[in-house]
């Protein structure tokens, strides 16, 4: 009860004061908080990195093993990509299997990546049929303050740029990086009051009915989208916010991913 | 997505004859279970959706209630047989997230401040499944929902477009999706033009998204004729149902 | 509470009713409810049968699939039914794993298959000890009003009927039809004070204390039987009931099965 | 259920040496556990089922209680050495029918009305397997009851029938089952006759049906002086036990 | 309530009669309860004994089947512990998958096994990488009167004393007994008050806060340890419980598994 | 446990260069996480550890919590990018089993009884592995225990001893306990002696045993101070907060 009052009020508070044109840290409606991605912090991951959004903080690792691929791509490397919603990361996270949340921002950052066909899966086809590369991108989220899917999506693509393939463990030979083609970056949005706000920390999502996440990739193609949230958006906002996530996905990926 | 397979277009007609903006055929019947308190037939081309409608009834267990409003369930399920490869019954990563956007396509229209503590329970089973199978489980469980005589600001609507051999087009099957360039499922609340579901995979350049979603919405309209319709021809129906 | 009570009139009414030899809705104590069978109505299955028992509909699918034999029959294809009592189907069925109901409905279903040997195994085996066909039965349950078990019973024989071998799917040539030497059929009774009825429906299914299950072939032979509820049955009863079972499942053979 | 292989009748006795209508040695021990309500250690040839009774006892969770009876649960389970090849341990879906139709087997002689809100739990161990396992469960747990004093009606007695070379004969072994072409498990409230559990799977006429049912019903007469004559010992070394 | 109050006077009650140098059931505190090993009872497994520590009854089978084995470790065969706390042995025990008492119970069991390397795991390999002999060893809680942990661990290492390897069920030829290097016992301890006590019955256990385990082996080593309970021991406490547990391993060895 | 490989001592040092009685570099942080009421960050040679604590708040369900104190929860966690080979995401036995005696080990130092009805909740998450993780983890978990407020009578430490070509040795890392022939991990309250964790595997004489004991009680000693030192630190730090 006490606990409901309160979060209604901080709903109340947050939304009043982005109709007065202001965020609750004082960002812009179209900032960022401060973004830092560290790669290769774990040397047992075949690609790592730890990205932080303000204090939203999630860390990413690529592991390669093998296995056989699926009967109708007998000549591509498999691709899984998982979320682990740590309950360390938020009062709000439950142990126990992957809920609708975690299952739903592991499968966005999966379509993000495959539709913008980032990864080269045939060349991580090994034996056609038989042996492949299987890639597994396990998200592991730490601090959850808001908006873990990009920081998720964006830990995803800065661990693949690093990831090497582990040719050695398996007495095999071949190139030893994976071969990435794109740069799929997510942008997520949400609408409160008729205000668009990017990076919603998590007062922000609290307090937002409804929210969208759109992934673009460098040539400003789209390869992903996700509404979320119990209210609808209209055609214009949509279109609206698909120039936006265009944009910053841009700045992000100039800016963090400027070594590929 | 992209595989090499058979041509999709041949003489600016589709495999199955059908132009870029036009539907597959759709069928709706309304009430078809005795049990549900509301239900819905939909085929969508070969999709066979049915929808079941239960509530509003109490929330097990109660410290799931909600004090202030219903709490909306929704449950998407293919059976085993609706596919090529037979589907291993149980929930799946893929039918807990269309689970998730398709409760969230429908909750804007319900009403559910009328009933706190309750919940209503949405459940719908893909019988035979042809690509685009959550679009018509929306649509079957927009009807249900009304069937059940929820009380609804109005129906929801949903479709998706695609991409296949550069163009984009409307309502894809299940061999334009295997080959496809992208998809985009949409659901929306026509009379308000609001959009209640979002996804899209593949690859979409800015102009091909916007001619996408203006397609998608000009048929999620046409849906809702349909829709609507089918409602009425039942309520009608029951209305002058002693004279039949 | 309130629930409880309108449960206990009901039960009362069904029972004074059946007393004074009347059924809740109108037929004879030996009749079924108008049944029918609409084969082949979903395409990608293998075989397919809707079933309706009066308001009672469910749906039965047949899969086939190639994969190994067991180690004790490695000259036999593999037979796997499976029943989903889907939330849809009814107020009472709850999402989640099959409950001891569920399972049981697939269990007497596919011993009744099995005991009557109405598919040849040995005529889906590809590859002795290497590859066989699997057929899997699906049994889903789209609405109860009573008496699931003879509709799925009498779902899966249709559907076997009909079952084409997806020989092509596997670049496989040979037969295209299931071998099906017997139509097993079921047959349900309940009996509720001292009277035995065929085909209860819900209401029926409420108030009887005790039922029984009889799975009947073309020769009149016996191929499963189960008693189940929390009450008992008297030899004779059981006797009569089984020759009320193998009757009836004539009748029914002929008029639905009868194209075999 | 057919299977080639040894022959099961020679000179019109059984492989074990036994008539058609013979039951195996039986072994019975009640009270077996210290922890336990009641309980009872059955041996029906080569099977040795342990049956535990606890109850009756607070029902939890309580949405589970039933406000007018007992609610009597029963759960079988054979240990993953009890068979020749080693069983996963946890329920399948054949423990799950069997424990099922095991407690619809018991629950009619149990005076539930007595306790409501209450549980009784029976759990049976079965520690070896030969056939007719869930028929030894059974046994023992009638009398793991009486044991653990949860007041009853009468004993359950169990035990199957079964066809090998055409012939009808009484309780197979696993030997027999394998090979066999029928098998049907039974209980019965012997004093009246009542029936309360009945399988059948394979084929029968309608004749070896009958005669099947004579054949174990008997069976399950003999059965019931065993149990009993277990329990008066038991019963009857109690009420003397300062002198022992 | 009433079975909490219960609880705490029955646990002061074992305390005083402790500390007056007594135990409920009139042993010394270096005493076991009436130990009996009974070997071979269960035809169907490879090897089995049922172990009964006065009350305590656990009864162990080993089944041997053919498997993969590991990769990192294709020569050798593949040992497996589990344990199943039964419903029937306690009240306090559920229906379910296995708790975290019956997986420490089974890992401790599996760790002494394993530490002594009393099984040649080599002599398991029946093709290097491919086939070998998968062990399973099944530890089934009859009836819990305490201290299932040394009646497992007796159980276990009887059973594997006498198990014989079926290789006639799989058309193999070798050697028909398992090749047992050492025998490991166990020996469990509770700290009362000030007081080291052996092999604690049910009462005792729920009066101690903490419990110390002592694996060793005929040489007089130890070969696994495990400290329980929610409190702690002295560093001179331990060094006596493992003279102890040393000790009384070599009583019960000699005296159980002495036919070795 | 023993396997042919490389040689793990050389001139007296181990394989990384340290003595026998060296512990591997350490780094601790203090409150790294936001969302937490407590954190800790402990690197201990490759391990990382990350331990947040909840708490003390509302035990659910209802019916576990202890009218006299307070719940205390552990749950160790493997990343599945944490080891050489993936590690698939959810329980395990391994870990089933290591959260208990984890637990186990910090439970005595916490005021359970000044929160009756409460949860404390610990959850550990191993990052990165490299043999140790569980002492690693109790390090971490009883600073960010602390750094959470928690009434303690004294902080845990942990470390483990083990033995590699026959000498015992402190502090194993993955390579020296993937060969080595024994490992015991413990846990200490370093001002009351008191060891609240003990577990062995491997083979060790008696003699071994008490030398692997002292030296592991010793390092836990060392391993406080840098406990304290970290939360000293952060509590200045905070007190001085205003002015930095």
């Amino acid at each position: 009860m006490g606990i409901e009052v309160m979060e209604d009020i901080r709903k109340d508070y947050v939304y009043d004061l982005i109709e007065s044109g202001k965020r609750v840290d004082g960002r812009g409606f179209r900032d960022y908080r401060e973004i830092s991605v560290e790669r290769d912090i774990i040397i047992k991951a075949e690609g790592s990195a730890l990205v932080k959004l303000g204090d939203t903080s999630v860390l990413v690792g690529v592991k390669l093993d093998i296995g056989e691929p699926f009967s109708d791509t007998p000549n591509k490397g498999v691709l899984m990509t998982n979320t682990e919603l740590r309950p360390g990361a938020s009062p709000d996270f439950e142990t126990g299997p992957p809920n609708e949340n975690s299952v739903e921002l592991a499968r966005v950052v999966d379509r993000g990546i495959r539709g913008s066909e980032a990864i080269d899966l045939e060349k991580l086809c090994i034996e056609e049929g038989e042996k492949v590369w299987m890639t597994f991108i396990d998200i592991h989220a730490l601090d959850n303050d808001g908006n873990l899917m990009d920081a998720a999506a964006l830990g995803a693509i800065a661990s693949l740029l690093n990831t090497r393939i582990p040719n050695e463990r398996y007495g095999l030979t071949g190139e030893d990086t994976l071969s990435i083609r794109d740069t799929p970056v997510a942008v997520t949005m949400v609408k409160i009051g008729e205000n668009i706000l990017v990076d919603p920390n998590l007062h922000e999502e609290n307090a937002a009915t409804s929210r969208l996440t759109v992934i673009s990739n460098a040539d400003g193609t789209v390869s992903g989208m996700q509404k979320s949230g119990s209210e609808g958006l209209k055609e214009e906002e949509i279109v609206e916010m698909v120039e936006i996530g265009i944009e910053k996905a841009g700045e992000i990926r100039e800016k963090y991913l400027g070594d590929k | 997505m992209k595989e090499e397979g058979i041509e999709l277009i041949k003489d600016g007609k589709r495999l199955d004859g059908r132009g870029f903006e036009e539907l597959r055929p759709m069928k709706i019947e309304v009430g078809v279970l005795k049990r549900a308190d509301g239900s819905c037939y939909f085929e969508m081309g070969n999709n066979k959706a049915l929808a079941a409608v239960y509530g509003p009834r109490e929330m097990h267990p109660r410290h799931l209630q909600n004090a202030k409003t219903a709490v909306v369930n929704y449950r998407y399920n293919m059976a085993p047989f609706s596919v090529d490869e037979r589907k291993r019954p149980g929930p799946d990563r893929r039918s807990v997230e269309i689970s998730k956007v398709s409760r969230e396509a429908i909750e804007p229209v319900i009403l559910k401040e009328y009933y706190p503590k309750t919940a209503i329970d949405i459940y719908v089973e893909l019988l035979q499944s042809d690509a685009g199978t959550r679009t018509a489980g929306i649509n079957a469980a927009s009807v249900a929902l009304a069937d059940a005589g929820i009380p609804m600001r109005d129906l929801v609507s949903s479709v998706a477009v695609g991409k296949i051999e550069g163009e984009v087009v409307l309502d894809l099957n299940a061999a334009e999706d295997n080959q496809g360039e992208a998809d985009m499922p949409l659901a929306m609340v026509t009379r308000t033009g609001t959009i209640t579901m979002l996804q899209m995979d593949g690859r979409l350049t800015k102009d091909e998204f916007e001619r996408g979603l203006k397609l998608a919405t000009n048929a999620c309209r046409e849906i809702y004729e349909l829709q609507r319709t089918a409602l009425i021809e039942k309520y009608s129906g029951s209305i002058g149902g002693g004279e039949e």
